[in-house]
């Protein structure tokens, strides 16, 4: 019960709340849990999805979801590197959030995947199996759900080391857990440069690996040359800026949703939400910009059954929810835009904003799955329709209901805000002259690297079946596996670098004092 | 497509069980079941099944049961089992090819709901409670209750309704039927194809539907007919567009289609002359009228083998204007103006005919089955011979039978003599239908009113009236009156589990030996054997064999009557006249030996057609081709004299003009359409589509997954309109809709299309099963239930399927 | 920390229990074939494989002799064997011997013994063992060991085709 | 202080860069590993044959022989009429309406089976290589490998590729007449068209245990879809050789072929006298 207590007088109520908002989530994630084992006895019958071409759409919800929650990670990691990068101390107490909402999403995508999958057992043995990058999917799962899970993590967990010390020093029962985040942080001047240099570098690499991997999930679209609607080259740019128009609401939210503790009410200023709100608000107008351009083009197109689905869109069966959902990107764009003028930010609307953003956003993305299965039929099959059944929705339900779930546990554990920013970094000693560094650390980091480049490099050319049939089963069995691991040691080398103790002088250690 | 999307039902069990299994659960469960091998599933046991070696496969040549056609065809036999059926290029009427119906017939053998043991009722007639007994005591209880009637003198009580047009099988009933003694037999040939029969029964002299050279034969006016969805030859019709089809356009033959709708016939044809429903006839008069105006048509054919075309004398001296005479009303105009269409249109035809000699006209279904039917199929058969193509090559053609020997004549005794002597029940060859041979849709009336007599028990030998036949309603109403009913069917269909007493299941065709006669269709003589290619899966009886065994079974004087071991021996003491014919694909010195290729082979045919040879083929009192028929004029005559009226009284009963001239030859009548136009104002228009065999087949999902129409709905019964139509019922693609007849009500789904006429409803036959296995029960509607029985007006006992007027609206969900 | 080790050990239960379940699925119960037939004693009798498995060089089925084959030898009692008179209580029962097959492949590949035999030359032993010194029936699958990768490598070096449809159905 | 900035505005910079260029090449590597995916098909050294199929659409009635005789050969289950299965049926082979989804009355029907594209769009797709394409332009499904994405459903532009929305629901009885030497394919897997690669499997073997080469005759009605068709209008062979029927009906003037503007080249070709491509 660390952050909580000793900050929040109204003690009782508040703990009322936590419990009968978790037990409440659980409720639906139990409720996704049941409407996904009736899907693992029914098979994918118990969906709304059918079969292209006999009335059906052969993805839904699930994959509509996937997306999503991917665009969140690759948000909340371009939110917490944009901060470290350029040193936007007035974000920073936003920073965990965003890490935290990366690492979550990023499960949840994985989760997605496999609701959609009809085989999930088969899916779990065989694509470490037989993965392979030719196919977009490759970058979705192994990229961004595998390394980019680990990659957020350590990028997290070496974040709030020193977080973590502290809360270990105040101890408690789960100090034990503190203890280990902690990972022996003692404060010390070197350890601070060092974590500096780290986080700094691990941003850097984390940047644009996301982009590809927000951008794969655009190509699983863009190179279907057989579905007019999505074949084209504004699918990846378009994909990456829904994704951070999305993950700047969802922080919002959650930002909003902190700052109803009085004790975190004063780290996360309002000025917070107006630099969100004018993020949502620029980025909002450049994804109206694209989606105009697409629409424009689909319908000077001369194949017939391109303009067939931008029409479906603009003036047919999706007519409804596309403008509704264009209404829902304007509104709060403009809303926004007013208050960038006004200079003066009210948190509710900004919050209101991101809310319509959002589900503007997750309908745009079923406008964009859905009508060129329908409708974008090159031969003369009678058109498709597509309703989520019972079941998508309470698979999806429970989904989203566990990432919030994880995300209050995570709060109720850990201080969301990192408590340097409370106390304004005072308890930072600025390290500006560069401390001694150990060659052997040096050495082990540009070993792990190398080794990491080497793994994934060769696990990539292996499942790329260079050399064999493309049939064949590549030559090292589970070789996707090693190019994962090779990413993973990839970013794992930033933790040699930092963990690895220092010889010599044991500074006093802060926490068992 | 569909809109209903619901999903599995989730009862409490499935809860716990959906339960137990999320999380760690469903993991391991899935673990589990990757256990057994998905990909080859354990087949049940079969007997006979352990006589093979492991992965021994024979192909075993035998003669579809699916429709008349008789294709032969192979079928892979795996392990005792019946895998897969191809065609048999050996049979001369498939040439190897083979339908979606042939193709089914595995599913027809392993329906899972057949009928495994005789069946006898418990309770009450309407639900299905059935006790199994054994063959032995079926057969007393059968044989016992025909003797008491014999002894009774009332054997004419007892009916058979045989759902074969020909074959042995037909012949065997005929049989017992003669030395039982009881007239009422009544044949397949009742049905659909009767018009067309009768036509060539009164112009040439031969009761059966005439075959067609399609080889040769260089422009085919088709009217209304479903030779590519509805016929019974649709492999041979297929295989024959396909061979008019090669070649260059003008050297190509062509195909004009004159009917109400774009069916797939007219699909395939070069043109589609969109004709009212029932005008047929009239569009073919309207082209022999051109043909003869012209004098185009074959003057040498009419002068010598024509009868009745110019005015003649009779014995008495009495002048009768012939049909030329009759023609000349049919101006193009008038007809253009009954049909619809366009004036050139007709004209032209005409002289594309003419141009493209050798050619001939054949009508269908839609053409034919209406108050008007004969007359029409008259004036179809009169067009063809005007152009000369009667048996010449390209052409009509009798199809020859096989040279079978003849089983041993039966000599009926005294009692069976008395019967036989008795008026039929469905009043064929009587004042009721003095035309008729038989006419099926006549049992209801005579069983409700009891006139003549009460039946007392009637076997129904593939027949499911009360599904098949017009409005089921009356005749479950009907069949109620029956005391006694046996029925042969092999699987629990709506007869069967509603009325029958006793279900004396028959084998499935790839079970049993029997014969296949193919229907008229190559001309030639073919002959084809159905044998067992699997041991009977369960304890039921060939019908053939029963038949005998009853015999046997009541004894004197059956007995001499039916000196056969089985239906197999019957049926070889026929083939041996095929031996000792010596000609055709199999010659062989010992019979041993021409038996074994006849079975190997599955078919024995000769294929040399004799053109020209008229004794065969025009069989008629004058030897020529009646224009006037002669025999129609006599049997009419002598009916009415028989009881006690003049001819025309006879006709005026049946609600005609009095001149019997007139009746005898071909004409066109107007339909009288049931139902008035004011209540009732759209034509209905019913057809079998071609996933549609004998006996249903809705228990074949093969064929039901195979969509009726050009369309992609399953499992559902539609209603193809004109959008015009549809516009005025404020009904669009897909609404749920109300067919209503003046005989009932049924609900359908709306299929809008511009390949039908504006004022038309066309639904296809198969939907709407309450009985007959899983697969069929439960989805679409039976337009049977908008059609009436068989009314007066008709002197043959037409059923008239297309001459029902129906309206519609939108059922409000 | 207490927590942790809970969490930990339902996991390695839950492991533990998945692993039974897999170890269950590999070995099936050992079969009992209706008469102890001794392959070597027949070979002694200069009997060759084909003699009884009489399509294997032309059919994809080796397969096992009908009851007839058997009768062509012991249709009066040799009395070498306990088992003996049970072929012809079978035979006058009019039923086959209700041999078990040992030897099943999965129902997705497909395997012709023609191909090896005839065109591959193999010998049956390759495969089946050594038969001529099996004096007990066989009760357990003789071509387990035969992997996908055996039977690919195999297939390389004789040069025969490695394509997914050679094998696979 | 100073210097860090600097420092950092140097790393800063240069990182990017490198990382950019990295990431760049990291995107392209599939990419150009499709391209040379596509070369080697075009130029590959293909095997001895190249499978093709001719259907003749002036002698087809659609009279549907050819989907019920690939359901027959093939095990395809059966859909059953049960309402929520609409729309989850499979048929390798189809009839599809030529003309006019729109206006709902098609003038006429296409059978279609899998085009067995000479490039593909249905195998790049697939994120665990369980179908391909063989030596002989046969493409093929590995079911065993199926994860049920359902990608390549969506990739392929005929829609002839079909996923098994359950468990197939055969009635005990009948399970006799499934065709052992085709494996049914369990809930979740994608399967589709194999020109009845068993059926060719078994005449390939024939002909080699009787030490002869493959002949025209036995494969123009080889596939279950052309050995049944009443009217002969399906024709099946070997493209590689010239003389073959079907590949003599491949350089017909009437022949087309479906959406060739998609560039996967397919290799059933219709025929037909007016050349009315969908």
């Amino acid at each position: 019960m660390g952050s909580l207590l000793e900050v929040d007088g109204r003690r009782g109520s508040s703990e009322l709340r936590w419990w009968s908002l978790a037990v409440f989530l659980a409720g639906l994630v139990a409720l996704g849990m049941f409407g996904y084992a009736q899907q693992l006895m029914h098979g994918d019958l118990v969906s709304g999805l059918r079969t292209i071409g006999q009335g059906g759409a052969a993805w839904g919800l699930y994959i509509v979801f996937d997306i999503t929650f991917v665009g969140l990670a690759f948000g909340g990691l371009v939110f917490m590197t944009v901060v470290r990068l350029f040193h936007l101390r007035a974000l920073r107490p936003l920073s965990r959030m965003a890490q935290i909402m990366a690492l979550i999403s990023l499960g949840m995508a994985g989760l997605c995947v496999i609701a959609d999958l009809g085989r999930p057992l088969q899916g779990l043995l065989n694509f470490p199996k037989y993965a392979r990058p030719m196919s977009p999917f490759f970058g979705t799962f192994s990229l961004v759900t595998c390394t980019g899970c680990v990659a957020t993590f350590i990028y997290l967990w070496l974040d709030s080391r020193a977080d973590a010390a502290t809360q270990a020093a105040r101890g408690g029962f789960l100090r034990p857990l503190h203890l280990l985040m902690a990972a022996g942080w003692r404060n010390t001047p070197a350890e601070a440069w060092r974590h500096k240099q780290t986080s700094y570098l691990l941003a850097l690499a984390l940047l644009p690996f996301m982009l590809i991997g927000a951008s794969t999930l655009g190509f699983v679209f863009g190179i279907q040359a057989a579905r007019p609607g999505w074949f084209g080259t504004l699918q990846a740019p378009g994909f990456v800026v829904l994704a951070l128009i999305s993950s700047m609401g969802v922080l919002t939210l959650i930002a909003a949703a902190a700052r109803r503790k009085p004790s975190l009410a004063a780290a996360i200023r309002p000025e917070i939400f107006g630099w969100l709100g004018n993020m949502m608000w620029i980025l909002t107008a450049v994804y109206l910009y694209i989606v105009a351009i697409e629409e424009l083009t689909a319908s000077y197109a001369a194949s017939a059954v391109e303009t067939r689905v931008a029409d479906s869109l603009i003036s047919g069966a999706y007519a409804v929810p596309f403008w509704t959902a264009m209404a829902c990107f304007v509104v709060p764009a403009v809303l926004l835009f007013l208050q960038f003028l006004r200079r003066r930010v009210s948190v509710a609307t900004t919050v209101i904003c991101a809310l319509l953003l959002n589900a503007a956003a997750i309908v745009k993305r079923l406008l964009i799955v859905v009508p060129s299965q329908t409708e974008g039929l090159l031969l003369p099959y009678p058109k498709g329709h597509y309703l989520p059944s019972w079941v998508e929705l309470a698979v999806i339900g429970g989904l989203i209901a566990l990432g919030v779930l994880a995300c209050l546990v995570f709060a109720r554990l850990f201080p969301i805000v990192p408590l340097i920013t409370l106390a304004d970094e005072r308890s930072v000693p600025h390290a500006d002259e560069r401390p001694k560094q150990r060659a052997s650390r040096l050495f082990l980091t540009g070993a792990t690297l190398c080794a990491g480049l080497a793994l994934a490099v060769t696990g990539f050319l292996l499942s790329a079946r260079f050399g064999t049939e493309r049939w064949q089963d590549p030559l090292v069995p589970f070789s996707p596996i090693l190019f994962i691991s090779g990413m993973v040691l990839i970013f794992g080398s930033a933790l040699v670098y930092e963990l690895l103790p220092d010889a010599g002088k044991r500074a006093p250690d802060p926490v068992n004092r | 497509m569909t809109t209903s999307r619901e999903q599995p039902r989730i009862d409490r069990r499935d809860a716990l069980r959906a339960l137990s299994l999320t999380g760690l659960g469903a993991g391991l469960l899935a673990g589990c079941e990757a256990g057994e091998d998905p990909f080859a599933l354990t087949k049940p046991a079969v007997p006979g099944a352990d006589g093979w070696m492991r992965g021994e496969e024979r192909w075993v040549s035998t003669a579809c049961g699916q429709c008349p056609a008789g294709c032969g065809v192979r079928v892979r036999v795996v392990e005792g089992r019946a895998i897969k059926i191809e065609g048999n290029p050996d049979c001369a009427v498939n040439r190897g090819g083979i339908g979606p119906r042939g193709l089914s017939g595995p599913q027809v053998l392993y329906d899972p709901d057949r009928i495994r043991q005789p069946l006898r009722r418990v309770g009450a007639r309407g639900e299905p409670r059935f006790e199994p007994i054994s063959w032995d005591d079926a057969l007393a209880l059968v044989s016992e209750r025909l003797r008491g009637l014999r002894e009774k003198n009332e054997g004419h009580r007892a009916a058979i309704v045989c759902g074969r047009e020909r074959g042995l099988m037909l012949e065997l009933w005929q049989r017992f039927a003669a030395a039982y003694g009881t007239p009422n037999l009544i044949d397949g040939m009742s049905t659909e194809n009767g018009p067309v029969a009768d036509a060539m029964h009164w112009m040439q002299g031969v009761r059966e539907i005439p075959a067609h050279d399609w080889n040769q034969t260089r422009y085919v006016v088709s009217l209304g007919s479903g030779i590519l969805e509805s016929s019974c030859q649709l492999v041979y019709f297929a295989r024959a567009q396909g061979s008019m089809r090669r070649g260059a356009a003008g050297s190509r033959a062509k195909i004009v289609h004159a009917g109400v709708a774009m069916t797939r016939t007219a699909m395939n044809a070069d043109e589609w002359i969109a004709v009212r429903p029932g005008t047929h006839a009239a569009f073919a008069l309207g082209l022999a009228h051109v043909l003869v105006r012209d004098g185009l048509y074959d003057q040498a054919f009419v002068a010598e083998h024509g009868f009745g075309f110019d005015a003649w004398k009779d014995e008495q001296g009495v002048e009768h204007a012939g049909f030329k005479a009759a023609l000349l009303e049919y101006t193009p105009e008038k007809v253009a103006e009954i049909c619809g269409i366009p004036v050139e249109s007709i004209a032209r035809i005409a002289l594309d005919m003419h141009a493209n000699r050798p050619c001939f006209a054949l009508a269908g279904s839609e053409a034919l089955l209406a108050s008007n039917g004969v007359r029409a199929a008259m004036a179809v058969h009169a067009l063809n011979a005007l152009l000369g193509s009667i048996d010449r090559p390209g052409g009509l053609l009798v199809q020859r039978q096989a040279p079978l020997a003849d089983w041993p004549e039966v000599e009926p005794d005294e009692i069976a003599v008395a019967a036989l002597a008795q008026e039929r029940l469905d009043g064929a060859g009587g004042p009721r239908f003095p035309l008729a041979s038989s006419v099926l849709d006549a049992l209801p009336e005579a069983l409700l009113s009891g006139t003549p007599y009460a039946l007392d028990s009637l076997f129904l030998y593939y027949a499911n009236p009360l599904f098949s036949r017009p409005d089921p309603a009356r005749w479950r109403k009907a069949l109620e009156k029956v005391p006694f009913i046996v029925s042969f069917s092999p699987f629990l269909d709506e007869t069967a589990s509603e009325v029958a007493d006793l279900i004396l299941p028959d084998h499935s065709y790839l079970e049993r030996w029997e014969d296949a006669a193919p229907a008229p269709s190559i001309g030639f003589a073919a002959f084809g054997v159905r044998q067992p290619v699997v041991q009977p899966l369960y304890s039921t009886r060939a019908s053939g064999d029963f038949v005998i065994q009853l015999a046997k079974a009541i004894g004197e004087p059956l007995e001499e009557a039916f000196p056969f071991a089985d239906f197999k021996d019957a049926m070889k003491q026929r083939v041996v006249g095929i031996f000792s014919a010596k000609r055709g694909s199999i010659v062989e010195e010992k019979g041993n030996d021409f038996l074994k290729r006849l079975y190997g082979s599955g078919y024995w045919n000769d294929d040399s057609y004799p053109f020209e040879s008229w004794e065969e083929t025009l069989r008629t009192p004058s030897g020529r081709f009646e224009f006037f028929s002669q025999s129609m004029w006599k049997a009419i005559s002598e009916i009415a004299t028989a009881s006690g009226k003049t001819p025309a009284e006879l006709l005026a009963a049946h609600g005609l003009p009095g001149d019997l001239d007139r009746v005898c030859m071909p004409g066109y009548d107007e339909v009288s359409w049931r139902g008035k136009s004011e209540e009732h104002p759209l034509a209905l228009i019913l057809f079998k589509p071609n996933s549609y065999p004998v006996g249903g087949g809705a228990n074949q999902p093969w064929l039901q997954e195979l969509t009726p129409w050009t369309g992609r709905r399953t499992y559902t019964t539609e209603a193809e309109l004109h959008p015009d139509t549809a516009q005025a019922a404020k009904i669009s693609d897909g609404d749920r809709i109300e067919v209503a007849s003046g005989v009932g009500r049924i609900e359908v789904v709306a299929r809008i299309s511009r390949r039908v006429l504006p004022g038309i409803v066309r639904i296809p036959q198969g939907g709407g099963h309450t009985a007959f296995g899983r697969f069929a029960r439960g989805w679409g509607a039976n337009v049977m239930d908008l059609v009436g029985v068989v009314p007066g007006s008709s002197l043959s006992g037409v059923p008239e399927l297309c001459g029902t007027r129906v309206a519609i609206k939108k059922v409000q969900a | 920390m207490k927590r942790l080790l809970f969490f930990a050990a339902v996991l390695i239960v839950a492991a533990g229990a998945a692993s039974a379940v897999f170890a269950l699925r590999r070995s099936p119960p050992a079969i009992v074939q209706p008469i102890a037939f001794d392959h070597a004693r027949h070979v002694q009798e200069e009997l060759s494989c084909l003699d009884c498995h009489k399509t294997a060089e032309t059919s994809p089925q080796a397969s096992a002799p009908l009851i007839a084959t058997c009768m062509l030898c012991h249709n009066e009692a040799k009395g070498l064997h306990p088992d003996e008179p049970k072929i012809r209580e079978f035979a006058e029962r009019g039923e086959q011997i209700p041999w078990v097959q040992v030897n099943r492949l999965a129902g997705h590949v497909y395997f012709s013994h023609a191909m090896h035999v005839k065109l591959g030359k193999m010998e049956c032993s390759e495969c089946h063992g050594d038969m001529a010194a099996a004096t007990l029936p066989v009760t357990r699958s003789q071509v387990d060991h035969l992997t996908m990768s055996r039977c690919m490598a195999c297939h390389s070096e004789r040069e025969a085709s490695n394509d997914c449809l050679t094998c696979h159905k | 202080m100073s210097f860090l900035r600097t420092a950092t505005r140097r790393g800063l910079l240069g990182a990017l860069g490198l990382l950019g260029t990295g990431a760049a090449a990291f995107a392209l590597a599939p990419l150009r590993r499709v391209r040379m995916a596509i070369d080697d098909v075009r130029r590959k050294g293909r095997g001895k044959h190249w499978w093709g199929m001719a259907i003749d659409l002036d002698l087809c009635t659609s009279c549907g022989a050819c989907v019920v005789a690939c359901k027959s050969e093939n095990n395809v289950p059966n859909n059953g009429s049960a309402p929520d299965h609409a729309g989850a049926g499979i048929a390798w082979m189809n009839l599809v309406p030529k003309e006019g989804s729109e206006s709902n009355d098609p003038i006429e029907l296409l059978p279609t089976p899998c085009m067995h594209c000479e490039n593909p769009p249905c195998i790049k797709v697939c994120p665990v290589n369980a179908t391909y394409q063989n030596d002989e332009g046969l493409v093929a499904m590995i079911y065993d490998r199926c994860i049920g994405c359902r990608y390549c459903e969506i990739a392929c532009p005929y829609s002839v590729r079909f996923f098994n929305w359950t468990e197939p629901n055969w009635a005990e009885e009948h399970k006799n007449l499934l065709n052992p030497d085709v494996s049914t394919r369990p809930e979740g897997v994608v399967e589709k068209c194999t020109f009845c690669s068993q059926r060719l499997r078994k005449t390939k073997e024939n002909a080699r245990l009787d030490g002869r080469e493959l002949v025209d005759e036995e494969l123009q009605k080889l596939p279950a879809c052309a050995q049944a068709c009443p009217a002969e209008a399906i024709v099946f062979g070997d493209l590689a050789d010239g003389k073959s029927r079907v590949s003599r009906l491949s350089r017909s003037p009437r022949v087309f072929r479906l959406l060739e503007h998609l560039g996967a080249r397919p290799k059933v070709f219709y025929l037909s006298r007016d050349r009315r491509e969908s």
